[in-house]
């Protein structure tokens, strides 16, 4: 009886929590508990329990063809070669090291990494440090005031922890948003122009807010403007295990929003789609399974099979995250390392860089790259107040809005016990629903009976946790019947 | 897959369509509930296809209306809110049948005896609860899945353990029903304790002169298979097909040889100062037939003293003697077993106040019974064993290891009687004698008994009512009883020639393997439990084996004889039928979510589930579907039919709902 | 329109062969009761899992009821025994969490014994209507 | 040669496993001899990560087993499960051989396969916790940590530069540090329910440090040790009275306290506030199930009651998950700890069953993991 143990990072979200991945010679895989690791002190969320049934071994293919990873490698390749209009997307799904020899490939093919980040293109360059650098997590337990734009316990569940810790120390904890969170103090269902008024922020406070790659733009620079006019420290939850990685290992490059690309596929700017490690499949609302038909090539480097790996030409199929040599930079700027020692994804996009007139690298030299990255401190808003719209909240009359609240389990589309809208009481009696039955919701995108449960919500609000059929964005306008 | 199996997959993907029939009894559900009110709100449910009011749902009017609705609807569910499951679960479980629905496709909602007639007066109230009650219902109803309760064919032969009087009932009367019967006897002839009885209570009749004839009847009864000299050793399966091993012991000669003629026992030499028959009085031969009226009539070889000297081969014309024989097995297929297997009388020897074992003259009612046996080994003459000199004055001890918390708290019924029996023979055979019967209580029910007891009191017995509190013995062997009368208040010194403890009944030991073989469960008293004291009483909680006379705990003849053909009654219906039906309702595992921890095992009391191959193996055939191993299991995987966690989970959700109905 | 005074909603759970007959002869002598209770039949007080008594709290029980045959008259031999030990740590259990006891009642009734089922229940009743609704009770919930 | 009952001194014969081990090697060396001698065929050892943190893996290696030594002090992990389903033998303190027992009672672990080495044990510590403590409190560089003790009370760091630092432990758990909360009224702290009870307690005069005290517990243990004994790994001697009553005064001691502390830690809440404080717990619970994962004791699969009727769909006021697991573990919690320690809200799932489980455990005179023969009194038939 054989095993192996890596300790690697959980890739649910950008906290970077520790855990070890145990595999036995049969390839079964299970989740056992670093309680070492600074970041989560071997705690799991949820989703981090759920990992064995996340990871899946990816298998290389060439037009939907099972091949070897060479021979795929060897594909790619050829299709790449001169090939115009593309697009390459990293959403920092894997390792540091990765992404930038992706970056290198994107180099020898004379475009960018996009990291599917849209809302760094909308902001003032002096802004992105802030955006994309946390802060210690350990900082969240000294704050006096917290105000808090995420749900804690379905987004980034390990937060939940250092705010009941701040909370001890005497914080006191304000959420703004939609749902009502049982920890915070109070619940506040304000708009933006009232965040400054209303919530009483100053230099001991800390607003934690996230930005990810469907983040309202305006809505992020009104945070920003909040934390430069009261004082307060602010940090950005991000959802992907190198969020933080890949954003300062890409700045000042591509940032194109998932958006945008999906737009540039649509309108037929972007003829060529590379992916590692992001699936737009996954990562968008809906229906962008008939936007990527229309891409000449789609060449998929991935850890693990999903949707786009069906849909994709050419799959580099590369070993598990768990198993990966590279490190990770959480949200908090920490350098995590895995210890594994495979390098088989790095290897594979060497050759590619190699075939595209590029040349080698390999595991260790890019580490050191990285390295260089890193930014240590961080150092507080250094920008100017920013114009910023208003934005419109209010459904129209007899309609609402369903909300995605976007967690692990929606980024990557798992399947959880999650299939449920939260409305509130008055929704259930005026619309008649039944105790334990179903809510009928019809939007652009069709119409879907789905269990609810009560939560207090705002009047006409309703939120989900899970990539419904029906969503076409972040926020969907729906009407709602009782059945 | 055969044709029911795709129609149980059918509906268990069809979307419910239920059919809610709402009673209004005339006006005792009426009266309280406004039914037309709950039909409509049932009627707005999900999965309701119609909801409607009936005058009487019950009657045929009301059936047919569910039957057409079956039909008509296409309805996949039934549910009858009326009264009470009780009564009238199983005629609309056999109305849905008759429309092609499974019947536990039904449901019932009692809105009477548990809503109009308990808030006579509070209509809203009785309304309301009413709809309530009914929503639970239709939310079970939904989860409902159909089930089947399985047909076993029986094997129509029966095995009696026990060839007493009770036995020999069962065995007759079963086989008089033309069954084929074994009947199983560990001693060398059937007949059992009544055999060794003198006289019968309370007509007084030879014992073996009225079970002689039946002995023989039982032996000539072709459907009867006597394996004498022989115990039961596994029993496996369950009603219908219970595989039996029985050993036969060795009695060194061959059964079908043997005449029982007694030339052998005439030669052989050996002498032994014990006979079994006549409770250790007297001496028998080392090959010896067990008394003369046994059946069958054949001798055996007591091994244990034997000297092998051969004069017994040489002494038998048929040369049916075989000193090498061994042990031989049977393994009988048998539908029911019958378990009469008896009793053992108390042995009083713990009781040292009586000096039983360490006065020769105190002897037990058994002894006393072959003492004055014609047959008995002093010809009928009553003899004190010490000076072998009749009695002149003779005293029964009641309630010896009965009625007593030191011993058996239970009343072992007969011996009352008994010792009036032998009192009276005593008076009979030897007017003069003094007899004393020392009781705490006389127990005398049941036809003539009471008579008895009077013409005892009649025949100059002396009856004391106290318990000798000390016994002594004197110089001469006499026995000196101290007790008090306690309906006088004097203390005697009662000088005695004999004193006869009569003694009460005990499960023996032998019982005790039977019902461990058998898994029968055991009373507090360490006889055999019958199913129900009261409905069940020779029905055990294992489905095909029946339990009756002293098996079941101390009774007197004519109850053991009743009791055989009870249990021949209660058996043969299975054999009759030639199928048993199994409960639909049972345990069933989910084996993907069983870790098989086997917590189960030990809360079923039918013997129904047993882990086999790292795997929990239910035994449908022996689970009753009580359910009380679900509870015990941790992680659910372990559900009970009809009663499923999700089912009994949807109507406690919808006891509950959000506002006003 | 007067307001309804608060009545207490109450599970009970009765075994098919005693309890179960107990409340139908309650119905039968017209002992009157308060509508507060809805009765849930299953075939042994045995079946009865803590899982069961726990989910009915949650969902808004005021109080729960374990019902099932007198100590030795199980049909099922000794579920009922079963449901005694099991009973034992569920009231420790709800004890400890601090739900009033007067909120679980474990109670052996038989067939015949009618007024006693209706006497229970409307004892039950009166006590948990002084307690008021169950500090576990959802919102909204009725 | 060796009896059950026998009380010895014992150490490894090989001088580097004697030295690199603590107290003498003597658990490593039985360990490897078992697996050597083929009485098990793997050996559950902690593999070291950092000085705070070991992770235990399962291997047939002898030279493994030989290389895996070290305190057990910050390594805060229950290792029952690792032994379901293999043959395997295994260091444990009173609470993984607590779990290994109650494993056995769900059918989980075969005990004629697995061989429990018992380690004394005064409470494990939480690794990041020490860290913190060792900045906070010893003003030592975690980083600079060689080696551990608990000595009169004292915990005690060793430092690379050879000093030494002790603190009581009573004043680093008034300040917040120290051990875990379930270790502090645990006791439990001779595995007297393993197959051989060892550790330093008892060990004295010039074989103090360099020698363990083991306590022959049944006939797998007389196996173990006879076995390491004829493989030549270990040299007994029987123990002095002195010894054994020095053993016994220590072990005094530690459960004095753990029952004072028991009072301090599970304090009496009023019968009226009770609700409200198990509502408040639980209240940030977020569903990920961690603790019925890591719990040593259940044997329940992934899918179980306490599961499969929970769903987030529903607005209970409690979590139907918590109330099942509370009542399906009360009269089997052990108190190991683990549940708290994984928990992402830092819900003090232990101490909440605790409450629980340790009434309901006393009343019924019962304490899991002590003898494989005991039914868990929710399993009883009839009521005792």
């Amino acid at each position: 009886m054989k095993e192996m143990i890596y300790q690697t990072v959980c890739p649910g979200c950008n906290m970077g929590c520790g855990l070890y991945i145990r595999e036995n010679d049969e390839g079964t895989v299970a989740i056992d508990f670093m309680k070492s690791s600074p970041a989560n002190l071997g705690k799991l969320c949820r989703f981090g329990m759920q990992l064995p049934h996340h990871y899946s071994k990816a298998t290389s293919m060439v037009d939907g063809v099972e091949s070897s990873i060479d021979d795929a490698i060897q594909a790619a390749s050829t299709k790449l070669k001169g090939a115009k209009d593309v697009a390459m997307l990293s959403v920092g799904a894997t390792t540091s090291e990765e992404h930038l020899a992706f970056t290198k490939v994107a180099d020898a093919l004379g475009t960018v990494v996009n990291t599917g980040m849209g809302t760094y293109a909308e902001l003032p360059p002096e802004c992105h440090a802030t955006v994309g650098h946390g802060i210690p997590l350990e900082d969240v337990e000294q704050a006096s005031k917290i105000a808090l734009f995420i749900d804690p316990y379905t987004q980034y569940p390990l937060i939940v922890r250092r705010l009941l810790a701040a909370k001890r120390s005497g914080a006191s904890i304000i959420a703004v948003g939609p749902k009502e969170i049982k920890l915070a103090d109070e619940t506040k269902h304000i708009g933006p122009d009232q965040y400054e008024s209303e919530l009483g922020l100053d230099s001991e406070s800390l607003i934690i807010a996230d930005v990810h790659p469907h983040s309202d733009p305006e809505h992020v620079k009104h945070l920003l403007n909040l934390a430069l006019m009261t004082g307060a420290r602010i940090m950005f939850m991000k959802p992907f295990v190198d969020s933080t990685g890949v954003h300062l290992l890409s700045r000042g490059t591509g940032q194109k929003g998932l958006q945008e690309i999906m737009d540039g596929i649509n309108e037929g700017s972007i003829k060529t789609l590379v992916t590692l490690d992001s699936d737009p499949i996954e990562l968008m609302p809906n229906g962008v399974e008939d936007i990527l038909k229309k891409l000449d090539n789609l060449v998929v480097i991935s850890s693990r099979n999903s949707p786009v790996t069906r849909l994709a030409q050419i799959v580099i199929g590369t070993e598990p995250l768990y198993a990966k040599a590279g490190s990770f930079m959480n949200v908090e700027g920490q350098m995590l390392k895995n210890s594994g020692s495979s390098s088989i994804g790095i290897d594979a996009l060497s050759t590619l860089a190699q075939n595209l007139g590029g040349k080698a690298f390999d595991c260790q030299g890019l580490h050191t790259q990285v390295l260089e990255n890193v930014v240590k401190e961080y150092t507080g808003p250094k920008y100017k107040k920013l114009s910023c719209e208003m934005m419109e909240t209010a459904p129209e009359e007899g309609k609402g809005n369903l909300i995605n609240v976007y967690n692990p389990f929606m980024w990557f589309d798992q399947p959880d016990d999650n299939d449920f809208v939260m409305v509130n009481m008055n929704t259930v009696k005026s619309l008649g629903l039944r105790k334990g039955g179903m809510i009928a919701l019809t939007s652009n995108g069709g119409t879907l009976k789905i269990r609810y449960a009560v939560a207090e919500v705002p009047d006409g609000l309703m939120l989900t946790n899970k990539k419904l059929p029906i969503t076409t964005g972040t926020c969907t306008v729906v009407t709602a019947e009782g059945c | 897959m055969t044709e029911q199996e795709t129609n149980t997959e059918n509906t268990q993907k069809e979307e419910p369509r239920i059919g809610v029939f709402i009673c209004e009894c005339g006006v005792n559900i009426a009266g309280a509930v406004d039914c037309n009110a709950v039909a409509d709100y049932i009627g707005t449910l999900p999965n309701v296809t119609t909801a409607v009011v009936n005058k009487y749902t019950c009657s045929d009017a009301g059936q047919e209306e569910i039957k057409h609705a079956i039909k008509d609807l296409n309805l996949n569910r039934v549910l009858v809110a009326s009264c009470t499951p009780k009564t009238h679960e199983p005629i609309f479980r056999a109305c849905v049948e008759e429309a092609g629905l499974n019947q536990y496709l039904f449901e019932f909602v009692n809105i009477r005896e548990h809503c109009s007639w308990i808030h006579m007066w509070e209509k809203e109230d009785a309304t309301h609860k009413a709809k309530e009650l009914v929503r639970m219902g239709v939310a079970r109803a939904a989860l409902l899945e159909p089930l089947q309760s399985n047909e076993v064919p029986v094997t129509n032969k029966a095995l009696v353990i026990g060839a007493g009087v009770t036995g020999m009932q069962a065995a007759l009367d079963i086989g008089d029903m033309g069954f084929q019967v074994y009947l199983v006897e560990q001693g060398p002839s059937i007949g059992g304790k009544m055999a060794q009885l003198d006289k019968t209570f309370p007509t007084n009749d030879c014992s073996i002169c009225i079970l002689g004839p039946k002995m023989v009847e039982v032996a000539r009864n072709k459907n009867i298979e006597i394996m004498s000299y022989s115990e039961v050793t596994e029993v496996d399966g369950y009603v219908g097909n219970f595989k039996v091993k029985v050993k036969h012991k060795p009695r060194y000669l061959n059964i079908e040889d043997c005449s029982g003629c007694g030339l052998c026992t005439e030669k052989c030499p050996i002498e032994v100062p014990y006979t079994e028959f006549n409770e250790g009085i007297g001496t028998r031969k080392a090959i010896y037939v067990p008394f003369p009226q046994a059946v069958p009539l054949r001798a055996l070889v007591d091994k244990s003293v034997c000297i092998d000297c051969g004069a017994c081969i040489k002494a038998c014309e048929r040369g049916a003697i075989d000193m090498e024989q061994q042990e031989t097995f049977s393994e009988l297929d048998v539908g029911v077993i019958v378990v009469a297997a008896g009793y053992d009388v108390y042995n009083p020897e713990p009781k040292h106040e009586y000096g039983f074992g360490l006065y020769d003259n105190v002897i037990t009612t058994m002894e006393f019974e072959r003492l004055i046996n014609a047959s008995g080994p002093t010809m009928g003459k009553v003899v004190r064993p010490s000076d072998v000199q009749p009695p002149k004055r003779i005293g029964f001890v009641q309630c010896v290891g009965s009625r007593d918390k030191n011993s058996n708290i239970y009343c072992s019924s007969f011996c009352c009687m008994a010792s009036l029996k032998n009192a009276q023979l005593i008076k009979e055979k030897y007017p003069d004698t003094e007899v004393y019967i020392m009781y705490m209580d006389m127990r005398t029910p049941f036809r003539m008994y009471e008579e008895f007891y009077n013409r005892a009191r009649d025949s100059g017995i002396k009856f004391i009512r106290g318990k000798p509190a000390e016994v002594t013995e004197t110089q001469d062997k006499n026995i000196i009883a101290r007790v008090e009368d306690t309906l006088t208040g004097e203390i005697v010194n009662l000088e005695l020639d004999m004193m006869v403890l009569s003694v009460g009944a005990v499960a023996p030991e032998s019982t005790e393997t039977v019902r461990q073989i058998l898994k029968v469960s055991k009373a507090a008293d360490g006889f055999m439990m019958e199913a129900h004291p009261k409905l069940k009483p020779v029905d055990t909680t294992l489905d095909g084996i029946f339990i009756g006379g002293m098996t079941q705990g101390p009774k007197d003849i004519p109850y053991s004889i009743s009791q055989g053909s009870a249990c021949a009654a209660r058996a043969t219906r299975f054999l009759a039928q030639g199928k048993a039906m199994t409960e639909g309702i049972t345990a069933v595992v989910d084996d993907d979510i069983c870790v098989t921890c086997g917590v189960c095992v030990p809360m079923c009391p039918f013997q129904a589930l047993s882990m086999e191959d790292e795997k929990l193996k239910i035994i449908s055939a022996l689970c009753k579907g009580c359910g009380t191993c679900m509870a015990a299991c941790p992680t659910g995987a372990l559900q009970q039919s009809h009663f499923k966690n999700e089912q009994l989970l949807a109507q406690v959700k919808n006891v509950f709902a959000y506002g006003e109905v | 329109m007067v307001e309804k005074e608060w009545e207490p909603k109450i599970v009970a759970f009765c075994c098919n062969w005693c309890s179960y007959g107990g409340a139908d002869t309650a119905g039968m002598g017209r002992f009157q009761q308060p509508a507060s209770t809805r009765v849930i039949r299953v075939m042994c007080s045995g079946r009865i899992d803590p899982l069961h008594v726990f989910n009915a709290f949650l969902e808004g029980a005021d109080a729960v009821l374990v019902t099932g045959c007198h100590i030795g008259d199980c049909h099922y031999v000794n579920g009922n025994e079963k449901t005694e030990v099991r009973y034992k740590f569920l009231e420790d259990m709800l004890q400890q969490l601090g739900l009033e006891p007067e909120r679980l009642h474990l109670n052996w009734i038989s067939a015949s014994e009618g007024e006693r089922f209706a006497h229970f229940i409307r004892d039950v009743t009166a006590k948990v209507k002084e307690l008021g609704p169950s500090p576990l009770k959802p919102a909204g919930v009725s | 040669m060796v009896a059950v009952g026998d009380m010895l001194v014992g150490y490894a014969t090989d001088g580097g496993v004697r030295k690199r081990g603590a107290s003498g090697g003597l658990v490593t060396a039985v360990l490897a001899a078992a697996l050597e001698k083929g009485l098990v065929e793997n050996v559950v050892v902690m593999k070291h990560i950092n000085e705070f943190e070991a992770v235990p893996i399962i291997t047939d290696d002898v030279e493994v087993v030989l290389a895996s030594t070290g305190s057990l002090h910050s390594v805060p992990v229950n290792l029952a499960k690792y032994a379901v389903g293999r043959k395997v033998a295994m260091p444990a303190k009173p609470c993984d051989a607590q779990a290994v027992i109650e494993q056995a009672k769900r059918g989980m672990i075969d005990l004629d396969n697995t061989y429990v080495v018992g380690l004394n044990c005064g409470g494990s510590m939480h690794p990041v916790t020490t860290k913190k403590m060792l900045v906070e409190m010893y003003d030592i560089d975690p980083e600079d940590v060689i080696g551990e003790e608990i000595e009169k009370g004292k915990l005690i760091f060793k430092t690379k530069d050879g000093n030494e630092k002790g603190i009581a432990i009573d004043e680093l758990e008034e300040a917040g540090f120290g051990r875990r909360d379930s270790c502090r009224y645990c006791t439990i702290k001779i595995p007297v329910n393993a197959d051989l009870a060892c550790g330093n307690w008892g060990v004295i005069g010039d074989l103090a440090g360099s020698a363990t005290f083991c306590q022959v517990m049944n006939d797998k243990g007389v196996r173990l040790l006879e076995n390491a004994i004829e493989a030549g790994r270990i040299e007994v001697q029987p123990a002095s009275e002195k010894a054994i009553a020095i053993r016994e005064k220590v072990n005094t001691a530690m459960v004095n306290l753990g029952n004072t502390l028991e009072g301090k830690i599970l304090t009496e809440i009023p019968d009226e506030a009770r609700i409200q404080y198990y509502l408040d717990q639980m209240a940030n619970c977020i569903d990920c199930g961690a603790c019925k994962e890591v719990c040593p004791v259940c044997a329940c699969g992934e899918d179980s009651k306490c599961t499969m009727f929970h769903s987030l769909v529903d607005d209970y006021s409690m979590s139907m998950y918590h109330l099942v697991r509370l009542l399906h573990l009360s009269d089997s919690c052990i108190a190991c700890g683990q549940c708290s320690d994984v928990c992402p809200s830092d819900i003090p799932i232990t101490i909440l069953q605790s409450r629980f489980a340790i009434p309901a455990q006393r009343k019924r005179e019962y304490t899991p993991g002590m003898n494989v023969d005991e039914t868990p009194p929710f399993f009883e038939v009839i009521l005792k």
